[in-house]
């Protein structure tokens, strides 16, 4: 059985040389072929999965060893892969929505003449993904955390000729570098301090190593969880990375690859487990994370950059769990998974607006679409409900425990992670249920902008809002199921908890209030957010151009400035240092040669002319010569 | 009188010739003053010859004057067909090549 | 007096025999068999004045030129046959009389220069490269020396067709003077050696057909100066003999070492004078690095070198050093090592200043005989390296170094003499640009010659330089090889830099042609290329040879 | 006796060089087909020895011996251990490839009739260059060594000054000639100052060691028979280091490298950096650790930090570049900077990491730069702004390009990763404050790259860019088998560790060190 694992990464692997290498041949079947790998990966996922269901929960771990990969004197790495129930739960998730964002895909890049590149990407970042959380040691699960980031960055720059979008590649890419140094910096200390960098070994021998050295590891990792996840201070990256076509922020940027952050440090839980100091800090990130993201989600009238905003902060609320240990790490994996399902929903919906719409992200060029795209207006209004944590559907159970689980952390800390948490909450439900009303409702503000172009002269078409093809549709129905469901079905007896709880250990927490509590400001907040938002954008008119607004909203429009904290520090900085380098090395490094060459010249050209073409003044020379020889061979004689 | 005094005044003529060379610019000159020199040298074979007591040295000067006298022939034939080209027989008047 | 001074050659008849029996001369010893190489070259010049005298003028040519090579040949031979005899190695020893030498390093030289010689005198020969005036083929030399350039008698001179044929009785008695010079055992042998060569040398320059101003002044210049540095040696003889009572090598090492046992008041007197041996000595080793233009003494060398006829300078660069530097080897070896410790900083000195000097000044050099003579200047200094090193290396590496710098030298002056405009020779740098392109195959030989100046390995430089300086470190001066491989990347510099001007540069308007050349100068820069390479591949005979031939003897 | 094998690797290419400088100057096409005839028949030469060594045989196998010239000491030694056949390999490998992508490089300019390109040469020139790179990865004598790393000067020397390119479509001839012979000058003189120090230390070693011969001067020193002082081994190394630093090149001595490369045409860009500076990094290995361990160890301090600027130093430098070929001789200045950090980090992976960095390096930077190169020679510029939107007209060419440049920046699944990654951690486990520094490397590297990527293939088609074609075959015939490679050694490169892997434990113990044990083990 465990011999079908690399045929998980394999298939999709096949796709990808097979779309990418077969040239034009493929260019009206590729999608096709795809998709089709695609799902094979998940049936075999299936099959794997019905074979682990079969076995006691102990036994469920599977291992496949294909080869030594790089075997060098004191340093081994291999290829190999492990199956257990928190891989298997990954395996699910992405290659089942993988497919579905296949299928959905095949409709949304219709017209694209080169979208069979495009599914030779979505392939390639499936094989990718599915190798992140197969591999069985950190170096491998580096080369599919890399993986995912070229296919983040092959798909967000998909659309090359626009700039912004090979520039926010490009950004995407680098700021995942930036955590990546810390996931290589993390496996070279797993090897000096361990000898090796499988997760067996190493997560075994936490116990045989100083705290300190735990720390610097663990907190290296969470900077490239960090990077991945777009936690601050990495999360730049995740607004621009919006250029891509949506399928893709659908997938990568909303339900499977910016989760791997999570999975890494669920993962590693032995280590920070070891390590209290970071995962304080873990949580900490988590906590700002989840407000940063969710403050910029309110105030952006892109309808993709808004949905950006809230899945970091989604991630925010994952991370802050896996920070809490072992009473948080499957709460963080549930909540994960069931945002896998509303987020991509959420996305895809958004896809299908824009699909309707020319293209149009702005959502304030939007409004009264429920009746246009009633399939649409369903699916989305479903995640809504699931992402605000509507009691009964998927985002309310995952969420909750989180919550839960935060005030449970105990003293100041779990009561303000707790209340940070819940505040999110109540942020969450204010700017979702803005994108809803926005989009679905109140006046459709599209008509009027037709007007408005015409007078400024400006070339507008004015859209003609439909309801998308089947293929698109029906992935978003199916996704809307489990944005409904899934969350209930994991939670009704601890499904989900005693699952994954041989893999990442489990405890109760106790928080200092009733679960009950909670429970209530949770809805309590819930429905707070959801009025203010319905006095801001329900009640009155949403005006087509934004209004200048606070002080606040102005910097969060901006990324509360990270952005232009980057720019200026860290790109005009970087541009002055390397103009000044490259000056340093034509003037000083090389100059210092030059000036060598240039002195002996020089002296050569001085020398010269001592060779003035008198024969009297060579006889002096010579005179002279002779007169220094016999001096120097007296006063050797006397020294 | 002591043969010492002989080699003092050997090396006064070729400090005398050398001078010469250095400062006198008529070739011809320049050129007798390398022949002071050699005769200096002559002298001071003589004189160490009949310091040693042994003939060496003063068949050694015999030698020495033949090839002076070699040394006149080619020399002025070089140096009067200078002169001849160029009207001139000062050594600094001859610069062409420097540098 | 001492009767059991030794005696040489030439005071022989002079000294009364010991046995007092007046009246009865002994006949003095000379093996002629052993000298035959400089005697046949001796023997050949004086043929040649005497073809000058009754041959017509125009089979002269043929004559001078048949009697050269045959004579050089014959010479070149005749040491052959000398080594094969073993007189380099078991049978060497002094002979005619304590003057002359028939030793490796003395049989070694002699091979060289009558082979330098010997291609030398087939760059005298060429007559293709001028274009013929009136019908007469011309070679590289004044149609009458005598004439007044530009006057009325030169233009009758070049009508008639006038050639000065001279010249290969002049280069084969200044031959004949070099075969001596090294081997040269006693001091006035190394004198009269020394003026045998200078002065036919001095005659040559002058002889240009070409510049003949500038061919004139050279001479002036070499001449004076030659004479000014002659004087000195001289000067530094008297005093040696004043030293030691005696001019003969052994006798003055042995003074000088204090090997010598019968020591009379008089030798006892002077030899507490130590002023006398360290001035004669630094005196006759100035006149020697004269010859092979050593800084301070070499401001002679870029002005002769370039107003010479240009198949001269390659001559004189090649077989001058050769000989020079032969007679400072054995000076140095046989007559001062007991004075190693006071010249050998002085001579360090001098290798120093010369390394540098040639190689600096060379760098700004615009004319391409002059960038040669400050190159030789610079490998003048090189070879300086290696003689100090006093060790039996240092000999077989300097003879080594000689044989290969001398073929190149030669080659490099041939290819000089193929560029030529209307003026004669093209030797302004500027206008061998772009030579690469309009003759690939002469521009790639002289950078194979500049490659071999610069030392890059797999060419006869490299082997070279590479021996002397190990040598050189063998013999403890470490730091002069430091120095060595310094100024060997500032020569490189200027190597290159003719190298770019070949082969990078667009080639003038107007530029230079390069002449055909007949079958005599392409023969000199044949062999030239071949030596290079093969000493530069496969130097192990000739490094085998060079060492069995490195010891003098005493 | 058996075949000389390892002189056949040399020697083919050299007779080859000759042949093809034979042709006649009509058939410019017979002397290219002979030149990529011989280049692959060496490329089979090549892979019987790979074939027939032994990765865990003696140290030193296919071992040829010869008195050459007795009165030096020197002698024909050849051998190779599983570094010089890795080497080896990567040069009988790229030479095709250069020789295939140089293709027209050398054909006579039709529009400025002045500038002179002998094709013949410029083959032959590149087969020259091959034979005496192979010699001196082959030679076990100090000497014959040294021969053949200065002989090389000459055939590169032609190679950059003679057939390089104008910068961009304004600059006139006169000018892009004068780059071209400053850039060409520079090289050699560079290059021969480094050599002629080495020469002064080869003399002092043979002073002191009374032989040239690697194996004996080893054994020597490790038996304790050969005493060097410390001051003495310390100078030597020195004079050794210097020339293979220049060679490499490391920073502050790296400044010929982007003129070198940006002024010649890509396939000799490549030859210098892919081929011909391995030769130094490659002498750092086997020259300065095998015989001067001890002065080695002491400098390595200095040689790290140095390492490390260049690495960081490198691709900042890199960044700012505005010329899309000095953009890459930065970057190799970078790349450089972890080789020679693996190799003198003193860990069994460090050097491992270094060797397959040589290797790597060579393929990827094949890759990208030749790319570069059949991009360049369609715009006729090298500068980046000249370039947008390549992709959208040539997206096979973009996409090579990008896969090259994600090789450069050492993407997990390319071969260089794999080096990179073992070079880091070596480093690491011995000094981890400067594993980390050059840790920032990766993250400038993306940089760059990904920089150079976006300015030149993405966003709207420049103009004079509407027309280009995507790749020829003759173009693909080049990148894809690198790119092959590049793919198959990321994934699977237990061939190239196996074979280097014996070699690397010998130069272990001949500086006598171990690797750092790991913490938990150590505690223990």
């Amino acid at each position: 059985m465990e011999n079908l694992i690399a045929l998980l990464i394999a298939a999709p692997l096949l796709g990808a040389a097979v779309l990418l290498c077969g040239g034009r041949a493929l260019d009206r079947t590729g999608h096709l072929l795809g998709t089709l790998l695609s799902l094979a990966s998940f049936a075999f996922g299936l099959v794997l999965f019905t074979d682990m269901l079969g076995k006691d929960a102990e036994e469920r771990a599977l291992h496949q060893h294909l080869f030594s990969w790089i075997p060098v004197e004191g340093f081994q790495a291999d290829v190999a892969f492990q199956l257990d129930q928190l891989s298997m739960t990954f395996v699910l998730l992405i290659s089942g929505v993988g497919t579905l964002i296949h299928i959905y895909s095949i409709g949304y890049m219709e017209h694209d003449e080169r979208r069979r590149r495009f599914f030779g990407y979505l392939n390639l970042f499936l094989a990718a993904m599915l190798l992140l959380v197969l591999a069985d040691n950190y170096l491998l699960l580096y080369v599919g955390w890399e993986g995912v980031g070229l296919a983040s960055y092959l798909l967000i720059g998909f659309w090359q000729h626009k700039p912004s979008a090979a520039t926010a590649a490009k950004k995407a890419f680098l700021v995942n570098r930036v955590g990546d140094m810390g996931l290589s910096i993390a496996i070279m200390l797993m090897f000096t301090t361990f000898g090796t960098f499988a997760f067996g070994p190493v997560l075994e021998a936490t116990g045989d190593t100083g705290e300190g050295k735990l720390t610097a590891i663990a907190l290296m990792l969470l900077l490239a969880a960090c990077g991945k996840s777009a936690q601050v201070p990495l999360q730049s990256w995740l607004g621009d990375a919006m250029e891509g076509p949506t399928p893709v922020s659908a997938l990568i940027h909303a339900a499977t690859m910016v989760t791997a952050g999570v999975y890494l440090i669920v993962r590693s839980g032995a280590i920070f487990n070891a390590a209290p100091d970071a995962q304080l800090v873990v949580t900490i990130v988590g906590a700002v994370t989840l407000l940063f993201g969710a403050i910029v989600g309110c105030a952006k009238d892109d309808i993709k950059k808004a949905l950006a905003g809230s899945t970091m902060s989604q991630i925010g609320y994952m991370v802050l769990a896996a920070g809490l240990g072992p009473i948080g790490y499957v709460f963080a994996i549930m909540h994960l998974v069931t945002h896998g399902f509303f987020k991509a929903g959420l996305f895809l919906g958004a896809g299908s607006v824009m699909h309707g719409m020319n293209d149009e992200v702005d959502m304030r060029r939007y409004g009264g679409l429920r009746k246009y795209m009633p399939v649409t207006f369903v699916t989305f209004g479903l995640g809504y409900l699931a992402i605000i944590g509507f009691p009964g559907l998927s985002g309310f159970f995952s969420k909750d425990k989180i919550i839960e689980a935060a005030f449970a952390k105990g003293g100041t800390e779990g009561w303000i992670l707790g209340s940070v948490a819940l505040l999110g909450a109540a942020i969450t439900a204010f700017y979702m249920t803005r994108v809803m009303l926005m989009t679905f409702f109140g006046e459709e503000r599209w008509r009027k902008q037709a007007a408005i172009a015409s007078g400024a002269g400006e070339d507008y078409q004015e859209p003609h809002p439909h309801e998308s093809p089947k293929s698109m549709t029906i992935p978003m129905i199916i996704l809307a199921f489990g944005s409904v469901f899934a969350g209930g079905f994991f939670s009704i007896g601890d499904r989900f908890l005693h699952w994954l709880e041989p893999v990442t250990a489990h405890e109760h927490g106790h928080p200092p209030i009733s679960a009950g509590a909670v429970t209530g400001a949770t809805v309590a907040v819930l429905v707070l957010g959801v009025a203010a938002a319905w006095l801001m954008y329900g009640r009155r008119p949403v005006p087509a151009v934004a209004p200048r607004g606070s002080l606040l909203t102005r910097a969060a429009r901006r990324d509360l400035l990270q952005d232009d904290f980057n720019h200026v520090v860290l790109v005009r900085g970087g541009e002055h240092l390397t103009r000044s380098l490259v000056y340093l090395d034509h003037s000083l490094v090389d100059g210092a040669v030059n000036g060598t060459a240039a002195s002996v010249g020089g002296l050569s050209g001085r020398l010269r002319r001592l060779q003035n073409g008198y024969v009297r003044s060579y006889a002096v020379s010579m005179f002279g010569g002779a007169a220094l020889i016999v001096a120097a061979t007296l006063l050797m004689r006397a020294v | 009188m002591n043969p010492v005094n002989y080699l003092y005044l050997a090396a006064l003529l070729f400090s005398i010739g050398a001078t010469g060379v250095l400062i006198r610019r008529n070739a011809i000159v320049v050129f007798m003053c390398v022949e002071l020199m050699l005769n200096a040298c002559n002298l001071a074979f003589v004189a160490f010859s009949r310091l040693h007591g042994n003939l060496d040295g003063q068949i050694i000067a015999f030698f020495t004057m033949v090839v002076a006298a070699a040394e006149v022939v080619v020399g002025l034939a070089i140096i009067v067909s200078l002169f001849r080209s160029r009207h001139s027989a000062s050594v600094d008047d001859a610069s062409l090549m420097k540098l | 007096m001492s009767a059991s001074a030794v005696h040489s050659l030439w005071t022989m008849a002079a000294t009364a025999p010991a046995s007092n029996e007046i009246g009865k001369i002994d006949a003095p010893k000379i093996e002629y068999a052993q000298l035959s190489p400089t005697l046949i070259v001796i023997g050949a010049a004086l043929i040649g004045i005497l073809i000058e005298a009754f041959v017509p003028r125009r089979s002269r040519y043929y004559a001078q030129v048949g009697t050269a090579v045959l004579a050089l040949v014959a010479a070149f031979i005749a040491v052959l046959a000398l080594a094969a005899d073993g007189y380099g190695t078991t049978k060497a020893h002094i002979a005619a009389m304590g003057a002359v030498a028939v030793d490796g390093p003395a049989l070694f030289l002699q091979g060289t220069i009558l082979l330098a010689g010997l291609v030398a005198i087939f760059t005298f020969a060429e007559r293709r490269l001028d274009p013929a005036a009136h019908g007469n083929q011309v070679d590289s030399f004044a149609a009458q020396a005598a004439s007044v350039p530009g006057s009325d008698s030169e233009k009758a001179a070049l009508k008639a067709g006038f050639t000065t044929t001279e010249v290969f009785p002049l280069a084969l008695f200044a031959i004949g003077g070099m075969l001596v010079f090294p081997a040269a055992n006693d001091l006035l042998t190394l004198f009269i050696a020394l003026e045998v060569f200078s002065l036919p040398l001095y005659l040559l320059c002058a002889l240009a057909r070409r510049n003949r101003l500038m061919s004139q002044e050279a001479a002036v210049k070499y001449f004076l100066l030659g004479a000014f540095a002659s004087a000195f040696t001289l000067f530094g003889i008297a005093l040696l003999y004043g030293y030691s009572g005696s001019v003969s090598y052994a006798r003055i090492a042995g003074v000088v070492d204090g090997s010598v046992q019968d020591i009379d008041p008089a030798l006892a007197d002077t030899m507490g004078n130590d002023a006398l041996l360290l001035i004669g000595a630094a005196l006759v080793v100035m006149g020697l690095l004269f010859k092979v233009g050593a800084v301070p003494f070499h401001m002679w060398t870029p002005d002769v070198y370039q107003g010479a006829p240009t198949p001269v300078t390659g001559f004189m660069a090649a077989a001058t050093k050769v000989a020079a530097f032969g007679a400072l080897l054995r000076l140095l070896y046989v007559v001062l090592p007991g004075l190693r410790w006071d010249w050998r900083p002085v001579m360090w000195g001098v290798a120093i200043v010369t390394m540098l000097g040639g190689a600096i000044v060379a760098i700004t050099q615009t004319d391409i005989k002059r960038l040669l003579a400050y190159s030789s200047i610079a490998h003048a200094g090189f070879i300086l390296a290696g003689v100090i090193a006093m060790n039996p290396e240092g000999i077989s590496s300097v003879l080594f170094y000689l044989a290969a710098y001398s073929f190149v030298t030669i080659g490099a002056f041939a290819v000089v003499t193929l560029v030529r405009d209307a003026g004669g020779e093209a030797t302004h740098l500027s206008k061998w640009a772009g030579l690469g392109r309009r003759s690939p195959l002469v521009a790639a030989v002289f950078a194979v010659f500049l490659l071999a100046f610069a030392g890059i390995p797999l060419t006869s430089g490299f082997a070279g330089k590479f021996a002397v300086f190990k040598a050189a470190a063998e013999g403890g001066a470490g730091p002069l090889v430091v120095v060595g491989v310094l100024s060997s990347a500032v020569a490189a510099f200027f190597y290159i830099r003719v190298i770019v001007l070949m082969f990078f540069s667009e080639p003038q308007p107007g530029g230079p042609t390069v002449a055909v050349p007949s079958a005599l100068t392409t023969t000199a820069i044949a062999v030239g290329v071949a030596v290079t390479l093969v000493l530069g591949v496969a130097p192990q005979y000739f490094l085998d040879l060079a060492g069995q031939a490195g010891v003098f003897a005493r | 006796m058996s075949f000389p094998l390892l002189t056949a690797t040399a020697a083919l290419p050299a007779l080859g060089a000759v042949a093809t400088a034979a042709v006649p100057a009509g058939k410019r096409n017979a002397a290219k087909s002979l030149a990529l005839l011989v280049s692959l028949a060496t490329l089979g030469l090549a892979v019987a020895v790979l074939v027939r060594f032994d990765p865990d045989g003696g140290r030193y196998q296919l071992t040829e011996s010869h008195s050459w010239i007795k009165d030096f000491g020197v002698r024909y030694e050849l051998g190779v251990d599983g570094i010089g056949v890795a080497l080896l390999a990567l040069t009988a490998l790229l030479i095709p490839f250069i020789i295939l992508a140089g293709w027209h490089d050398a054909d006579p300019l039709e529009t400025s009739s002045s500038r002179w390109r002998p094709t013949q040469g410029f083959f032959a020139l590149i087969l020259a260059v091959e034979a005496m790179v192979i010699l001196s990865f082959e030679a076990t004598d100090v000497f014959l060594f040294y021969i053949f790393f200065e002989a090389m000067l000459i055939p590169m020397y032609f190679l950059i000054g003679g057939f390089g390119d104008r910068a961009h479509p304004h600059q006139d001839e006169k000018t892009a000639a004068a780059q071209r012979s400053y850039a060409a000058v520079k090289f050699l003189l560079y290059n021969l100052v480094g050599g002629l120090i080495m020469l002064a230390a080869v003399i002092g070693l043979y002073t002191v060691a009374g032989s040239f011969s690697l194996t004996e001067i080893a054994e020597a020193r490790a038996d304790g028979s050969l005493d060097m002082a410390t001051s003495t081994e310390r100078w030597l190394f020195l004079g050794f280091f210097f020339a293979f630093a220049v060679k490499a090149p490391l920073w502050p001595l790296h400044t010929w490298l982007p003129n070198a490369m940006g002024e010649s045409t890509a396939p000799v860009a490549v030859l210098i950096t892919a081929v011909v500076d391995k030769v130094g990094t490659f002498a750092m290995l086997r020259f300065c650790l095998q015989l001067f361990p001890e002065a080695s160890k002491w400098a390595t301090p200095a040689i790290l930090v140095l390492a490390v600027i260049s690495i960081v130093y490198g691709a900042l430098l890199a960044v700012g570049q505005r010329d899309i070929k000095r953009l890459v001789a930065y970057a190799s200045i970078s790349h450089f900077g972890f080789i020679i950090l693996g190799i003198f980090a003193m860990t069994s992976q460090g050097q491992s990491g270094a060797t397959l960095y040589m290797v790597n390096h060579g393929i990827s930077t094949a890759a990208l730069m030749l790319v570069a190169g059949f991009l360049i020679s369609r715009r006729g510029s090298r500068l980046i702004a000249d370039y947008g939107g390549v992709q959208k007209t040539a997206p096979l060419l973009a996409g090579t390009f990008l896969i090259g440049s994600l090789a450069t920046l050492s993407l997990p699944g390319l071969a260089p990763f794999i080096s990179e990654f073992l070079v880091l951690v070596g480093t690491f486990s011995r000094y981890p404050a400067i594993g980390i520094i050059a840790t920032f490397g990766i993250v400038l590297a993306a940089l760059y790259s990904l920089v150079l990527y976006q300015r030149t293939m993405t966003g709207p088609v420049k103009p004079e860019l509407a027309k280009i074609p995507d790749l020829r075959v003759r173009e693909l015939a080049v990148v894809v088998p690198l790119i092959a490679l590049l793919v198959f050694l990321g994934v699977y490169p237990k061939p190239l560790t196996e074979l280097v892997d014996p070699a690397v434990k010998h130069t272990m113990s001949d500086v006598q060190k171990k690797d750092p044990r790991p913490d938990v083990e150590a505690s223990k």
